[in-house]
């Protein structure tokens, strides 16, 4: 009698749990008096929208890689060293679409490396992404001769123009990639075997080896997709800056990793979603935006976002706890 | 300091000392270690061409080498440090503090190796010489060239780059106080909101600024990173052109925006200027002669009307070849 | 008490007249929606061995974890020696001189033996600690145990199941408390070593420590036991003297019905040779394995811990490097190869350590037991989750696994069902050698008669089946022929029914046939 | 017969192969005809440990850390908010002893909030520090008022002067506590009850906890102690600049994990030393010193750091491996 109801309020939280951060800080803005109105206009959020696309493709990639138990610290200087690459193919004179293409396949063979690395020499991955950090960092510096790139206007460009060119695209080409990957990315993780796999050599690598799954094989193959996204946002960040600039996203691969954290992956592996990981995305991104519309000042913004992370994770933690 | 550090090492006899070493022993040639507060901005890239050209003109080697993370302030300590250990002939240094790197310039006076200042202040008196450009002075530049844009009235966001720089603080200052001075019409909508160190993060900022003010009239930023990430934003919100904007520092993208119209005012300083006469004025110290104490390297206002100026042009592009050999 | 005698006082039941050790009335402990246990009383008296029985899934586990204050009642009152007793944590628990050994393996990989036997009660002076006097103590009682050999300064993380068993052991008698609770101490043990535990248990009983004693094995608990209790779904269904009860009672209390036949006997023909091992040598095995199985046999191996049963699973199945030496699957060369490769060519493992290599903990049923064969799930290269799900719930019921559904995290269920899940997953594979390591460790009585009948009917199919396992009445009444091993060597081979419980026992710690 | 030489190798090269990355380090530099003949002088010697003392008090305590199982990405602002709190306390005219005291003591503090955070909430520490590290960093540069802070000088500044005021202490005072806390904390580690404790938590603390050791208290413990390290190195980080910087040491918390790692220390838990970290330190310090003396880019001082970071690592795997 009693438990009745109990159970019902359990399921909507349940539904709605997953959001309720988001939710929660979309309310926050909303009800500001300074920005009410601003805040949840068209523009704003088709602003907010293009600000996560770089952040939300690192993601993508980042949440196979936590979910399969690793973690990836260079993925901030792969962004830069590819849209370096971007930029520089395209400055010689290549045609755009080739420059995107190379810029990805060098997010790509990043991944690549790091994989191979964290597999044949048995390493955690903490320290060979540590250091492939600095690896690609000074590469891009190195290949722009520590200047940025200035890289012709293209195509390219018009990718993440927030008036994109057919009017009826409505959003950036670049936010539909996003959306598009993150369906799929979401598709492939729960309805594939390679998706199953990195969810058990995440949980317990030792019981997926003895259960059949190629381990390094599916280890390597995720570094590598998670790679091509970070080429992918690479080349959107060259694409929004017009130039390739080897000094950018310096310190995002902690955003990236906070998003897939704050929507539930967990560090120890075996746990994580699509889902979660774009939603921590977008508190990170409305957070950003609503504190500076508010005009607050960076260190209110930064403690703020500190709080959010922890509170967010609590949260869920809490949820959690009472299911399980 | 220690016990003779408080007497600063008079620049005749520091000169003298060397001279003296380097004509006793084998005929060697000086290295001058230049220490630059980043290695990445474009205007980094023109001091270090001018130093190099200054090296190649004086005959002395030129050690490049800058903090590894951008603008920060315990590893400038460590790189003065180094190249003190390493034994170079002299330093040119564009302190990230007035007053942190004061005691490992004392350390190189200990060492007997002479200091010239570049870009920013240090406190006491234990450098030679003082090279820079007047940032106050390019503030001011600024502000009345955003106040003859919007003819003294209207609202304007003023973009600061980082917190704790001294050179853009006092460039954000010196247009702040020229502003609320001279233009009182002219109403400061933001004023305190940091660009942060690169490019994403202005951008980032400007855009969620101009999504709460679309109707803003001007914008002013303090340094290259700050202005291009402001433009960008700018140009997305298809307001490039119709707010008038107002930067600091020159790279090929914000010349092709000063000729488009999207930029309406670039202040320019003179980097490769600075770096070819803290070379030069540390040379000449070395082999004895008298360098004055301080050389203003100037500010200039670059705008639509001025820029195909061949002094002008110089400096809105200036040339970097001598660092591709 | 040996480590630090001043720092925890230890209350003797002495001084308390005619008390029971330890009373829990009207506990009730739920997880989630699952009632582990539902109104238990519990009684254990002084100097008394006290079997807790039950099927698994009964709630023991849970039941002797709320004694340790592992776990909290969520209702119920327990008292220690006559006194309110409620600790808050398991160190209250061993505070108050209660220790522990808990079903899943509990030792710390990194520390050595040494400080793992001690970890808790360093002996200290002033946060410093105190060494000395230590280490002779754990050789005295490793060798009461009979394993003198185990080293103090290796990590336990190098050892094998059945030593660290040991080592759990050592540091639970250690304590010298005045209640010692044994959660399936002997499920990796073979029978010299559960003697030896059985004397160090009597003895501890008349030096006046109540014992409760966990384990599936009747005779044993037959041998060793003063009185029982069973539970069954969480509820105490009967409690009596050990002397009084016949085994079918017992198994009638746990089960709610009769025992069929204990080692039901599949009619099987033997086909043609499977798997031939030729001079096999891993790279941490002791010798070289040289041994034939054919199709429809059923191959038990023997030996005490350690003589190289495990490894030479492991050898053949990929997971450990091969130093020299081949396997042979029909004749042609089958390996070794990578365990992905081995399953290719029809092997299948089972592992002795569930919880570090045989189950994903935190994924659910279904992914655990399709894991190792997701092909028949898959159409153009996407999966049906339902028809995974649905393939899962028939193995949890075909096995009688005690679970919410098959959508749950394997780590919430109790240990044999855990190890039921492992087997599922083996079977669900499909594989035609199966190399089974222990696989009905911590499996209850009934179950493990339906284990023995599944790998029958396996055998039945013409599958060959490599058998470990420290329980010798299981090895005689399944296989078709044991061989024992010792001290990484095959020492016999002979047909199961040439076997006794005595001449596997003689065989495997002598080494001579 | 064959085994006997092999053997005796072995044992030279377990003696001396945690020191192999430092010596090769030393020796690479020592041999650079450039710098040859002052790498290896007092006055470099002296400058090395001077520009060590600050991520290697970090890394003492985050040896612990480590060792226990977790992480703190919060450690460089934790120095960053340590260093202001003791420039604001003397700048606001307290004695310098109160404001060392002050600086240790906030360092505490955040280490005492992140482990009872990380204890009663449950969380997963990299989320807890992830926070934190907004937080500090946030409230250092609010109470600094995103300026420097110029507190007048101090005999605090003179713990970090490569001329000590008696000459005969030859180091700089920070250095020799340096030394001091590295023997205090190597003799906690291997002798005491909380040592041993720590160790066990990181391999198994399910285990520990069965055991009775109180898992709790010795993490929020090592939180804290870890903390009060990186508020002394945060009043260390004052004595060097002279000035209290809320924006100092910026990703400094990767450098401090970076030697820890490289010294041995596993991030999954219950292995590390200090001697190790102290090694990893110094390893990191000469890379930098001897780049920097070489006058290579900054460039290729990043990719050299790079590669060292897993080749380190590497090398010590491969010694692990052998002995196990
Ligand atoms: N992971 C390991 N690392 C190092 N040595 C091991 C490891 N596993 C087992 N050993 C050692 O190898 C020897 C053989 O162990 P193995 O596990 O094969 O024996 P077993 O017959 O299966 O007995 P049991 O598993 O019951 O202990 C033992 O001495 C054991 O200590
Ligand atoms: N941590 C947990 N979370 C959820 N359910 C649990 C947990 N621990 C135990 N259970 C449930 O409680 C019930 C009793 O489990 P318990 O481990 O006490 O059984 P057991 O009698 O020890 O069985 P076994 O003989 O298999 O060890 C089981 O249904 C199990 O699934
Ligand atoms: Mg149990
Ligand atoms: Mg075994």
């Amino acid at each position: 009698m009693t438990l009745r109801p109990k159970i019902k309020i359990q399921t909507v939280l349940n539904l709605v749990a997953p959001f309720m951060g988001l939710i929660l800080v979309i309310a926050l803005f909303s009800a500001m008096p300074d920005v009410q109105s601003r805040f949840l206009r068209a523009a704003n959020l088709k602003s907010v929208a293009t600000q996560s696309v770089i952040v939300a493709l690192g993601a993508l990639g980042m949440t196979l890689v936590i979910i399969g138990g690793g973690i990836d610290l260079s993925a901030a200087s792969n962004i830069a060293l590819s849209s370096v690459i971007a930029a520089y193919a395209i400055n010689a004179g290549l045609p755009p679409l080739l420059g995107l293409v190379l810029g990805i396949l060098t997010g790509g063979l990043i991944g690549l490396v790091n994989g191979t690395l964290i597999t044949r020499l048995k390493l955690v991955p903490f320290i060979i992404t540590m250091g492939m950090m600095g690896i690609a960092r000074g590469a891009a510096k190195w290949i722009a001769r520590n200047q940025k790139i200035d890289a012709p206007l293209t195509w390219i460009n018009e990718l993440m123009s927030k008036s994109p060119h057919p009017p009826w695209l409505v959003l950036a080409p670049g936010v539909w990639l996003m959306i598009v990957f993150a369906v799929v990315m979401a598709v492939v993780l729960r309805y594939t075997v390679f998706g199953r796999h990195i969810f058990a050599i995440g949980s317990n690598e030792a019981a997926a080896r003895l259960c059949g799954v190629r381990t390094v094989r599916t280890k390597i193959l995720f570094y590598t997709v998670s790679g091509l996204f970070l080429g992918l946002a690479g080349v959107m960040e060259f694409s929004r800056l017009t130039v390739g600039d080897p000094t950018v996203a310096v310190g995002l691969e902690l955003d990236i990793i906070a998003a897939v954290v704050i929507g539930g992956g967990s560090l120890s592996g075996g746990e994580g979603s699509i889902m979660g990981s774009m939603i921590g995305v977008f508190i990170m991104a409305f957070l950003r935006n609503g504190c500076t519309m508010m005009g607050w000042p960076n260190y209110i913004q930064e403690i703020i976002i500190g709080v959010i992370i922890v509170a967010a994770v609590a949260l869920d933690q809490v949820r959690h706890r009472r299911t399980a | 300091g220690g016990p003779k550090a408080d007497a600063p090492v008079p620049a005749g006899a520091a000169a003298a000392g060397t001279t003296t070493n380097a004509a006793g022993a084998a005929p060697k040639t000086l290295t001058i270690a230049v220490i630059p507060k980043g290695t990445t901005h474009e205007f980094w890239k023109s001091i270090h061409a001018g130093a190099v050209q200054a090296g190649r003109e004086m005959g002395v080697d030129v050690l490049w080498k800058g903090p590894q993370k951008e603008d920060d302030r315990a590893q400038q300590i460590t790189v003065v440090e180094d190249v003190i250990s390493r034994g170079v002939d002299g330093i040119v240094l564009a302190p990230l503090d007035d007053r942190a790197l004061v005691r490992p310039v004392q350390d190189a006076g200990r060492e007997k190796i002479p200091v010239v200042i570049m870009d920013s202040g240090l406190q006491g008196k234990d450098y030679l010489s003082f090279v820079a450009t007047d940032n106050y002075q390019g503030g001011i530049l600024a502000a009345r060239r955003m106040g003859e844009l919007l003819q003294g009235k209207g609202r304007i966001f003023r973009i600061r780059y980082q917190a704790g720089s001294a050179s853009t603080t006092d460039r954000e200052n010196g247009f702040l106080e020229t502003l609320t001075k001279e233009f009182p019409a002219i109403k400061v909508l933001i004023q305190d909101q940091y660009a942060g160190a690169t490019t994403e993060t202005a951008y980032q900022l400007a855009e969620n600024l101009l999504g709460r003010f679309p109707d803003v009239d001007g914008v002013f930023c303090p340094n290259e990173s700050s202005t291009f990430g402001t433009l960008r934003a700018l140009q997305e919100a298809r307001l490039a052109g119709k707010v008038k904007f107002v930067g600091f520092d020159s790279s090929p993208k914000l010349v092709q925006a000063l000729r488009d119209g999207h930029l309406h005012g670039i202040v320019l300083q003179n980097p490769v200027k600075m770096g070819y006469l803290g070379v030069l004025q540390i040379v000449k110290a070395i082999r004895g002669e008298k360098i004055p104490e301080r050389i203003d390297t100037g500010v200039t206002l670059a705008t639509l009307e001025n820029m195909d100026t061949p002094e002008i042009k110089a400096l809105l592009s200036p040339d970097l070849s001598i660092l591709e050999k | 008490m040996t480590a630090n005698p001043d720092a925890a006082p230890v209350p003797r039941l002495r001084g308390v007249e005619d008390g029971s050790a330890l009373e829990m009335r009207s506990i009730r402990k739920q997880f989630g929606a699952t009632v582990a246990l539902d109104d238990v009383d519990f009684t254990l008296g002084r100097g008394e061995i006290h079997a807790l029985l039950g099927e698994n899934g009964a709630g023991k586990s849970t039941l002797v974890k709320i004694i340790s204050g592992a776990v909290r009642p969520d209702r119920g009152v327990m008292r220690l020696a006559g006194r309110p007793f409620h600790p808050p944590g398991p160190l209250a628990g061993r505070l108050s001189g209660i220790s522990m050994i808990y079903q899943e393996l509990n030792l710390a990989p990194h520390l050595t033996v040494e400080e793992n036997v001690v970890l808790g009660r360093e002996a200290s002076v002033g946060g410093f600690l105190k060494r000395r006097g230590v280490r002779e103590k754990i050789r005295e009682t490793l060798a009461f145990l009979g394993h003198s050999e185990i080293p103090l300064d290796v990590p336990t993380g190098r050892l094998s199941v059945g030593t660290r068993q040991i080592v759990e052991i050592s540091r639970a008698i250690m304590d010298r408390s005045s209640i010692l609770v044994m959660d399936e101490p002997t499920s990796s043990l073979a029978r010299e070593d559960t003697e030896r535990l059985f004397q160090v248990i009597r003895k501890l009983r008349a030096e006046g420590v109540s014992v409760i004693y966990i384990s599936h094995f009747l005779e044993e608990v037959r041998e060793v036991a003063d009185v029982y209790t069973v539970l069954r779904d969480g509820r105490n269904v009967g409690a009596g003297r050990m002397a009084d009860a016949s085994f079918e009672e017992i198994i009638r209390l746990m089960v709610g019905s009769k025992m069929s036949d204990f080692f039901p006997r599949v009619p099987r023909e033997q086909g043609d040779r499977l798997l031939a091992l030729k001079a096999l040598k891993g790279v941490r095995m002791g010798g070289a394995v040289s041994l034939e199985m054919r199709r429809g046999e059923i191959v038990g191996l023997a030996g005490l811990i350690g003589a190289g049963r495990t490894e030479t699973l492991r050898t053949v199945f990929g997971l450990d490097a091969t130093a020299s030496g081949g396997v042979e699957l029909e004749g042609r060369a089958a390996g070794p190869g990578r365990p992905w490769r081995m399953i290719a060519r029809g092997f299948g493992l089972l592992s002795e350590d569930r919880q570090g290599e045989g189950l994903a903990l935190s994924r659910s049923i279904t992914d655990n037991v399709t894991l190792s064969r997701l092909g028949p799930y898959r159409r153009r290269g996407f999966l049906s989750l339902k028809k995974r799900a649905a393939a899962a719930a028939g193995w949890i019921a075909a096995l009688n696994i005690k679970a919410g559904g098959p959508q749950l995290p394997v780590a919430g269920l109790s240990g044999g069902n855990q190890q039921k899940v492992a087997l599922a997953r083996l079977l669900h594979q499909d594989a035609d050698v199966l190399l089974l390591d222990e696989p009905t460790r911590g499996i209850d009585v009934m179950s493990k008669a339906q284990i023995y009948d599944w790998m029958g009917r396996a055998a039945a199919e013409g599958k060959g089946l490599l058998f470990v396992s420290s329980y010798f009445p299981e090895l005689l009444g399944v296989c078709d022929r044991i061989v024992v091993f010792h001290r990484g060597r095959i020492v016999a081979d002979r047909p199961a029914a040439e076997w006794t419980d005595e001449s596997l026992m003689a065989a495997s710690m002598t080494g001579k046939a």
